[in-house]
């Protein structure tokens, strides 16, 4: 034995450490935005790891326990059931709350994260926006509202154009985007919205370019453009306001029709967030850019789309059991509570400062803050959930489980 | 391409007038797809080989596309492999074809700090004459009773065990003609 | 098998799914431990202790299929009375000398033998590794032997083997080898239960088993076994080893070899041999049984395949150029003369010892001494870089400004860029097709073999020296063709084969050699592969067109035979033992053998057959005599001449053991070949004092995913990828104990040398009770080395260089050392503490000779620190 | 032609549906893990065949795994899975042995915190080190705290006797571990109640005896509903003639849908080239009607191709044996075409439960759902819609 050899215990226990370690980096900074009974177990959970001591029993989620309910089923079809008080605590059922506790190779996701970027979830916000602020362009022209129009327009060509920027830069092939275009498939909600795209965009285009009329010289070839454009804008702006419903839902389902266990669970309701989120976006545009007296439709649209998107938020973050733990916690659970906090300072300010210009403006950004936060926090809740093979194993293992004690009630 | 064949090749009009209207399988095949097949296929030659790794002795079947080998993969006929292979049989073709294979004669000259280029007929000369040097320096005639060594200790070789029997059959009739004994190999080791 | 010969495992499976029970022993639970039925975790270096504890237990228990063991082995042969067993003499067999670490033979013969079995002192078979020629044959025996057909006799095989293997009890077998009895049992019950007249069982090794100080042994051990239970010559039995190299086998066919000439004739000896009668005499014994009766047809007909014109009969057939040996040129001597400075040159024909050697610091330190070194590969590897790049340019023991090697790499053409054969691990040869040129500057070993030597000859055409008159005189007209001069290998081919010398027409068979210098035979084993002027290496009929044992693919040799000692799949009245196992069986109404594979025995000699009391050579073996290339036509279970270390396979520790031998007061193997050089050591092993200093036991193999030095995947991007880093796989108990985390890194310390690996820290491996103690064992791939897209840390270097006697191969699977957490020191520090650990374990700088004998009276409780110390050999 | 009531969910017969009228049996694998000798041959010769380039050359610590998962560059993946378990129908390998505790589950903890960039996009992202030493000692183990407790204590009792050297009467090593070492690790019952067995009560078991490597050769699964497919907004994936999946280079322009849209964390895109790549089950050698080069090397026939109906029957076969052998752990995966996926393409025998090898227990094609999201979406759209006119025509200002 070398002399300098360190006694032996106290290398195994390095040994130890190093799993300990291991464990520690796990991403695991939920505890903090537990609430209390959520953080305590968290905090168990991190002991566990550290200690080596306990056998794993504090992996349940946070949700499920607070709801009280006896076995979470973590994947059943939606429902409407509502929930009880959410703080109920104890009670002789929750010992028998089977813990999140589940296997995976070498403790790896099973599924490949979404290797979209973050110019994704900006094209979510900015489709929806193109959308909100089409049909609050093509409201205000048929309402006779030319400065909720002429934004609505421009904002509208702007964010279609940053969309497709986003889109064709996303792509690992940029230069193989017109590819999209080779097949029309159902099954593909990305091709139905190249579709919808498609359709939108010029429409978009042409009634934004139709606000350039004014300043186009009386005569001349451009001056029959400037005859021509205003018809040609409205028709357009009717064609990108009718699509415009289209393209602010699809993204629903482009994020739902995916094997990401948050997002596929949430498909009820993430297109009921994303058009509330593209309402009251455009809503934004409106307060921001019309006169108190033409913002009336826009005050509206905030609270409609407030109402949706806040809804459908409250829905995914907690019907889903431990799926809804990703939007909760971590970086998406942060940008969702902020969308909230926006989202309600936005309405309030529009209902409250229909006066004040200022406000009104501010209400208008923080609508669209909001929905930017609405439509990150969306999307890091379903890449977090695809990252940890938690969420994957734990429900399929449930339905399995399910399926073999009531063979009869086959999971359709 | 005329505009009709470009829309008849266009997939969504191949799903609205063929059989696939979702666009799953028929319609969505690229001309690149349509034309593909295997290159052992439309390979120029085939040889029929062994693999170079261990003693199981599997057969190979070496494909050659414009000089190049295209494919090294097990031969089904064989009643050793079946036409299988381990990893390194199968990596066969990445071993001859590997860029890290020296092509080049390389010498490093006595207390040289870096490889040099040498030309293979030089590097053969001089190595004809090194060898005949050491054999004349060390060469025994006779052992201290007169009985004939015939011999130089002052060559030695070590041989892998991946070299043919005909090389084999060479190296040591050569090196047993010029007297050089110390003829060592794989196989003791 | 599955681990490193994974297509030739496709059989195991296959003979799995239909009931096989398929045992696995290995130091370390491998691929193949994973799909066997049991696996049993041994003691790297004690094979002999578990075979031997299954031949006790046949034995014992009468388990052998006696009517086999009767009639074909030498069981009943009776043996001198001279004859002491090593279980009398502490681990010593009657007849050792100690001056020259070897045996006099003399009492280990026959009955009536004693004088004249040609082997007496086999100082010098130790020195040449003679033991090496018998791979195609047995030594001789002269004349009638005495037997005792009952068995009872105390001076038969049977009881000699009876007694001699008495003590390899189950508990025997756990003290030495840590397997638990209930498994070594399990074992024992289940070969013999599948042996015998319906079953068979076959021995599968690798040839790790040679890289031991005992390795011959090993397998003889492994030979008695299948012999006792009527498994050779007979289908789905034998020994088979696995080789690691695809024509590994041919290598020593056609040897490359320092005391080989091909077809296993023996490089002349100085002494021994001054002419070629003497030579060949030596070889065939006049008047001994057997076919080496006609090795002065194959001796004159290889010196005339070398000589051509210029050998006659009239001068000996130039027998007179043939260089001498004087005793051991192998490898290791040759490496050691390297340091020493007696050695110009040195080629490498695709070999990397700088890795694949034992003692790769020694390798190295060799090479960098030399005048020039040639260097062939496919690959820059480490043994063309070492001045460059070697572990000593970093400690300063290579200096490249002061290495006065001169170094010429040249690049190798690949296996597919070429034609010739390969000789496989089942003797089998396989032609290789050409694919595609070399690239660039590459060459076939053909072509600048064939070229040097036009060049050599060229420079030296004017010479008169008589010694330049060997290549002068050199048949070295091989016809070529294409653009590079590419030798034709079928012409070589051809001349291996052999041909007759008036008309050219190649042989069928080494039957048709000659002595009178009409025939030349480049090696006469191999005659017939290119019978009728066909290359029958290059037959590829395929397996769906042939029947199971598909004999139109390449050819085996002997004359194509695919089991060697076949008659024995027949009882000897030439029926087949069983239905299920019949292979070869004599045909009455057509007076011949017949059988689904080529008869290893003269076709129409009648089981019948006695030879008349003075027959010699073929004709003086019996109709039921299979092992006809046995001087006696008799499987060999003891074995009087031909093995130097004993006539019967002993337990000796590895020459480097943290443990007592616990059967005999002898340690290791007495006649194990240990060079006493500076740059040489042995770790002490008791009774010596310090063995623990290295307390670790250490073997080193292969993984699937890298083949030997690593020259060929290291360099290769699929390969390379799948075993990224040199890495220990340690038993969590030893982690613990030595404090190593997994994937963390651990340095391993023996007496020659440093080095650092990644630490797997896995279940597969396992601590042994051996002899009321614990023993670790740790593993390491040996395929890591500095150059290459994966590098790491070499696993050779660790080892010093200790040979086994029969053959010179050393002791490369088993050793001692330390291991400690962390990285190595580098630089000069890694001089210090191996010279720290070597001065702890009492390894005088400059003295690394262990005592070859061990001496001192055993201590029945344990282990003692206080036993004699060198002893001078 | 109308699309199968079972396009999108179902029991189906899948290049008819795709169009390929003219449809031949469908092809596929069947991989029997349980012949399956982790030699990696089938990784090599995809490699070889298919170019792909290498993943990284990564020590992962995974067993022999430095592979790590099916990704861009690896369309095989040969699991390792070293697991202190009986094998059911054999011998236990270190019974007998002087072993303590097993340390398989730390060292997979460990495991499970290597891996990054590997040429792919994202790569191969560390695991949970709780989920690891679970695939390690099933679902009745211990966490790895628990594992650990255990070693160090055999650990500490060789530490007393003396620093290990082989002259110390070294024994304790084998002594029974104490503390909470061996807890459910020699097949102590699961009761259903994690944590109810307190620590420090084990089995009492004596060191780790039995012992099982499992290897599994991963692969595309080649779905009869293929997400993948079915959202690729390109037609750049698309179903051959033999029923596969096949990602056309010359099409795909790496929208990335299909990876997050893949049940099984397949499909992958790579690094530098911005494609999707996954195992084509080698559509240009089935064109040419050969085998698929994996198939083909494989040395123990643990790959076998064919068509699915042919591999199906010898699956039930080779389960019964198995099962007969003593091997009831032997199940089917991915062989069922009423499965969430209309059953895999490329099934597969395993003897443990999937997530063990890294596989979803239960998969369920996410276009199932499909017609329900869309018309989620509509009912969102019409909301809009009526929002957008009330917000217009119901106001006053």
């Amino acid at each position: 034995m070398s002399p300098d050899r360190p006694p032996v215990g106290a290398l195994f226990r390095r040994f130890r450490e190093r799993l300990a370690a291991g464990a520690d980096r796990a991403p695991d900074d939920r505890a903090a935005e537990e609430d209390a009974a959520g953080s305590r177990a968290a905090a168990d959970r991190h002991a566990d790891r550290a200690t080596g001591s306990g056998a794993g029993v504090a992996r349940s989620d946070a949700g499920a326990a607070r709801a009280g309910l006896a076995q979470p089923p973590r994947d059943v079809a939606p429902t409407d059931r509502r929930r009880g008080g959410g703080r109920r605590k104890g009670g002789g059922e929750q010992l028998t709350v089977p813990p999140a506790e589940f296997t995976s190779y070498y403790g790896r996701p099973v599924l490949k994260a979404p290797v979209w970027q973050w110019d994704i979830a900006a094209y979510l916000f900015t489709g929806g926006l193109a959308a909100g602020s089409s049909l609050l362009a093509a409201g205000g022209q048929l309402t006779d509202r030319p400065a909720l129009r002429r934004a609505g327009r421009v904002t509208s060509l702007a964010a279609v154009g940053a969309s497709a920027v986003f889109l064709v830069h996303d792509l690992g092939r940029p230069s193989r985007f017109h590819h999209m275009l080779r097949v029309a498939k159902l099954t593909s909600p990305m091709s139905v919205g190249t579709w919808i795209l498609s359709a939108f965009g010029p429409a978009a285009g042409v009634a934004a370019i139709a606000e350039a009329a004014p300043w186009l010289p009386e005569r001349g070839v451009l001056g029959v453009g400037r005859r021509l454009l205003p018809p040609v804008g409205h028709a357009a702006g009717l064609v990108a306001a009718a699509t415009a419903p289209a393209l602010a839902t699809y993204t629903g389902v482009l994020l739902a029709d995916t094997a990401v266990p948050s997002w596929h669970e949430a498909y009820p309701e993430l297109p009921v967030i994303f058009a509330g989120s593209a309402l009251a976006s455009g809503a934004g545009v409106g307060l921001i850019a019309a006169p108190a007296d033409q913002a009336g439709p826009a005050r509206r649209l905030a609270v409609a789309g407030a109402a949706l998107e806040l809804w459908g938020a409250h829905r995914v973050e907690n019907r889903l059991g431990l799926l809804s733990e990703p939007y909760t916690t971590g970086r998406a659970g942060r940008l969702l509570r902020a969308g909230r906090a926006l989202t309600a300072a936005g309405v309030a300010g529009a209902l409250v400062g229909r006066r004040s210009r200022v406000l009104s403006v501010l209400s208008g950004g923080a609508l669209l803050a909001a929905s930017v936060c609405t439509r990150f926090g969306i999307f890091h809740g379903g890449v977090a959930s695809a990252k940890d093979p938690k969420y994957t194993v734990v429900p399929q293992r449930e339905r399995v489980e399910r399926r073999r004690s009531h063979p009869e009630e086959s999971v359709s | 391409m005329g505009l009709r064949t470009f829309i008849e090749g266009w997939p969504v009009y191949r799903q609205l007038t063929g059989t696939d209207p979702l666009g799953r399988g028929a319609a969505a095949q690229s001309g690149h797809s349509a034309a593909l097949t295997a290159r052992t296929e439309t390979a120029d030659s085939m040889a029929r080989s062994i693999c170079p790794y261990c003693a199981v002795g599997c057969g190979q079947r070496v494909y050659v596309k414009d000089g190049q080998v295209s494919q090294i993969e097990g031969d089904p006929d064989s009643p050793i492999s079946r036409g299988r292979l381990c990893p390194k049989g199968s990596a066969s073709k990445s071993l001859v074809t590997s860029p890290l294979r020296q092509t080049k004669v390389r010498y490093r000259r006595p207390y040289g700090t870096e490889w040099e280029d040498l030309d293979l007929d030089v590097a053969l000369d001089m190595i004809a004459d090194r060898i005949l040097a050491a054999r004349d320096e060390t060469w025994e005639d006779v052992d201290d009773k007169g009985r004939p060594l015939n011999r130089t200790l002052g060559i030695s070789s070590l041989g892998g065990a991946t070299l043919d029997n005909e090389e084999n059959y060479l190296i040591k009739k050569l090196f047993t003609a010029m007297g050089a004994l110390q003829i060592e190999n794989q196989a003791r080791i | 098998m599955a681990e490193a010969h994974p297509v030739g495992f496709q059989w195991v499976m296959e003979a799995k799914r239909r009931g096989a029970k398929v045992f696995h022993v290995d130091p370390r639970f491998t691929r193949t431990s994973a799909v066997a039925d049991t696996y049993l975790p041994i003691r790297a270096g004690t094979d002999i202790a578990l075979l031997g504890g299954v031949v006790n237990y046949i034995l014992s228990n009468e388990l052998d299929f006696r009517e086999y063991v009767l009639a074909y082995t030498n069981a009943a042969t009776i043996i001198s009375e001279k004859f002491v067993d090593a279980d009398d003499g502490d681990g010593f067999f009657s007849g050792f000398d100690p001056e020259t670490a070897s045996y006099v033979q003399d009492s280990w013969q026959y009955e009536g033998h004693e004088g004249d079995s040609g082997s007496g002192h086999t100082a010098k078979e130790r020195e040449t590794a003679a033991g090496l020629r018998h791979e195609s044959h047995g030594a001789q025996v002269h004349g009638e032997t005495q037997r005792d057909e009952t068995l009872q006799h105390p001076r038969c095989v049977y009881q000699i083997l009876k007694r001699h293997f008495a003590r390899y009890t189950p508990e025997m077998v756990e003290r030495v080898c840590g397997i638990p009895q209930d498994k070594f049992l399990e074992l024992a019950r289940a070969w013999t239960e599948n042996s015998g007249r319906e079953r068979t069982g076959v021995l599968i090794y690798s040839v790790g088993w040679t890289q031991h100080s005992v390795g011959v042994q090993y397998i003889r051990t492994g030979a008695i076994i299948q012999l006792l239970l009527g498994n050779m010559g007979r289908p789905g039995g034998g020994v088979l080893a696995l080789r690691g190299h695809a024509s590994i086998q041919g290598s020593t066919d056609i040897p490359t070899l320092f005391n080989l000439l091909p077809g296993y004739l023996p490089m002349p000896h100085h002494a021994d041999h001054p002419t070629l009668d003497d030579w060949v005499n030596s070889i065939r014994h006049p008047g001994h049984k057997g076919f080496w009766g006609n090795a002065r047809s194959y001796a004159a007909s290889l010196l005339k395949a070398y000589w051509g014109d210029a050998a006659t009969p009239e001068n000996d057939f130039c027998y007179g150029y043939l260089p001498r040996m004087t005793g051991d040129h192998g490898t290791y001597q040759q490496v050691l003369n390297m340091i020493d400075d007696k050695v110009k040159g040195y080629f490498l024909l695709g070999q990397n010892p700088a890795v694949g050697s034992a003692h790769g610091r020694a390798q190295r330190l060799g090479m960098a001494n030399l005048d020039w070194l040639v260097v062939r590969d496919l690959f820059m590897i480490e043994s063309a870089t070492f001045w460059q790049n070697g572990p000593e340019v970093e400690t300063g023991e290579i200096v490249p400004r002061e290495c006065r090697t001169e170094v010429f790499f040249l690049p190798a053409a690949s296996h597919v860029e070429k034609e010739g054969t390969f000789t496989q691990t089942q003797r089998l040869l396989q032609w290789r097709e050409k694919a595609v040129d070399p690239p660039g500057d590459a060459r076939s070993e053909l072509w600048f073999f064939y070229h040097l030597g036009l060049k050599l000859r060229e420079k030296l055409a004017r010479s008169d020296k008589p010694r330049d008159r060997a290549l002068l005189d050199l048949a070295w007209d091989y016809p070529t063709h294409g653009p590079l001069a590419e030798p034709s290998a079928e012409a070589v081919l051809r001349e291996i084969n052999g041909y007759d010398v008036t008309t050219g027409r190649p042989l069928a068979s080494f039957a048709e050699a000659k002595d009178d210098g009409s025939t030349a035979v480049g090696c006469w084993i191999y005659s017939g592969v290119y019978a009728e002027g066909v290359n029958q290496a290059a037959r590829r009929k395929s397996r769906h067109e042939q029947d199971w044992v598909a004999a139109e693919w390449g050819w085996a040799w002997p004359a194509n035979r695919r089991i060697l000692y076949n008659r024995a799949s027949a009882d000897p009245q030439g029926r087949p033992w069983s239905d299920r196992k019949k292979y070869i069986w004599w045909d009455d109404e057509k007076g011949e053998w017949t059988g689904y594979d080529v008869p290893d025995f003269e076709k129409t000699k009648p089981p019948s057959y006695r030879p008349p009391p003075d027959a010699s050579g073929p004709a003086a073996l019996a109709g039921d005599d299979p092992f006809v290339m046995q001087a006696d036509g008799k499987g060999w279970l003891y074995a009087p001449s031909g093995v130097l270390d004993g006539p019967l396979p002993t337990h000796y520790e590895p020459a480097e053991s943290p443990v007592r031998n616990p059967l005999y007061g002898q340690q290791a193997n007495p006649t194990r070949k240990v060079y006493d050089h500076p740059v040489n050591s042995v770790n002490p092993s008791p009774p010596q004092q310090h063995s623990a200093v290295y307390p670790y036991v250490f073997t080193v193999s292969r993984l699937t995913e890298h083949h030997t030095a690593g020259g060929m995947s290291r360099t290769v991007r699929p390969l390379a990828e799948l075993q990224p880093e040199m890495f220990v796989e340690v038993s969590p108990e030893l982690a613990a104990e030595a404090g190593l985390a997994h994937l963390g890194w651990a340095h391993l310390i023996s007496g020659r040398a440093v080095i650092e690996a990644k630490v797997l820290v896995t279940d597969r491996l396992t601590p042994l009770r051996v002899d009321g103690r614990v023993i670790h064992q740790l593993w390491l791939p040996y395929h890591f080395g500095f150059e290459g897209l994966v590098t790491g840390d070499s696993a050779n270097d660790l080892f010093g260089i200790t040979l086994d006697p029969n053959v010179l191969i050393q002791e490369s699977k088993v050793g001692t050392c330390d291991i400690r957490p962390g990285r190595r020191p580098t630089g000069a520090g890694l001089v210090d503490l191996v010279d720290d650990y070597r001065r702890r374990a009492g390894i005088p700088p400059g003295h690394g000779t262990p005592p070859q004998l061990t001496t001192e009276v055993r201590h029945p409780a344990g282990p003692s620190d206080d036993g004699p110390r060198e002893q001078p050999r | 032609m109308i699309p199968d009531a079972n396009s999108l969910y179902g029991p189906l017969d899948p290049a008819p549906d795709a169009g390929w009228a003219e449809a031949g049996p469908r092809m596929g694998f069947f991989t029997d893990t349980s012949v399956c000798i982790g030699c990696k041959a089938c990784e090599v010769a995809c490699k070889e065949w298919n170019g792909v380039p290498d993943a990284g050359f990564d020590l992962l610590g995974m067993s022999y795994d430095n592979t790590g998962a099916l990704t861009a560059n690896s369309w095989r993946h040969v699991a390792f899975i070293e697991q202190p378990r009986p094998a059911g129908h054999r011998t236990p390998p270190f019974a007998g042995n002087p072993t303590g505790a097993p340390v398989s589950a730390d060292a997979a903890a460990v495991g499970a915190g290597t891996g990054g960039p590997s040429g792919t996009v994202p790569g191969v992202p560390p695991g949970d080190p709780d989920a690891a030493a679970r695939m390690v000692t099933g679902p009745t183990a211990p966490t790895t705290g628990n594992g650990t407790v255990g070693a160090p204590a055999g650990a500490n009792g060789t530490a007393a006797v003396g620093n290990g050297t082989p002259e110390a009467p070294a024994n304790a090593i084998g002594a029974p571990p104490a503390g909470t070492a061996g807890n459910g690790a020699n097949g102590s019952q699961f009761l259903g109640m994690p944590g109810a067995q307190p620590p420090g009560r084990g089995t009492g078991a004596e060191g780790r005896a039995d012992f099982r490597w499992l290897m599994m050769s991963d692969v595309c699964k080649h779905c009869t509903h293929a997400a993948c497919l079915d959202v690729c907004p390109t037609g750049s994936l698309f179903r051959t003639e033999f029923g596969t999946v096949v990602v056309q280079e010359d099409i795909c322009n790496g929208c990335g849908y299909c990876i997050s849209a893949c049940p099984y964390g397949v499909i992958d895109q790579r690094k530098g080239d911005g494609r999707a790549w996954k195992c084509t089950l080698c559509y240009d050698r089935l064109g040419a009607g050969q085998t698929p080069a994996c198939a083909q090397a494989c040395p123990t026939e643990s790959i076998q191709y064919g068509p699915l109906d042919e591999l199906r029957e010898r699956a039930a076969q080779r389960v019964a044996t198995l099962h007969e052998r003593g091997v009831p752990e032997a199940r089917l995966y991915g062989h069922d075409p009423t499965d969430g996926v209309g059953g895999d393409g490329a099934f597969f025998l395993l003897l443990d439960e999937p997530e063990v090898y890294g596989l979803p227990p239960d998969p369920v094609v996410t276009t199932r759902d499909l017609p329900k999201m869309y018309k989620r979406a509509g009912l969102a759209a019409l909301a809009m819609v009526a929002a957008a006119v009330a917000a217009f025509v119901g106001g006053n200002s």
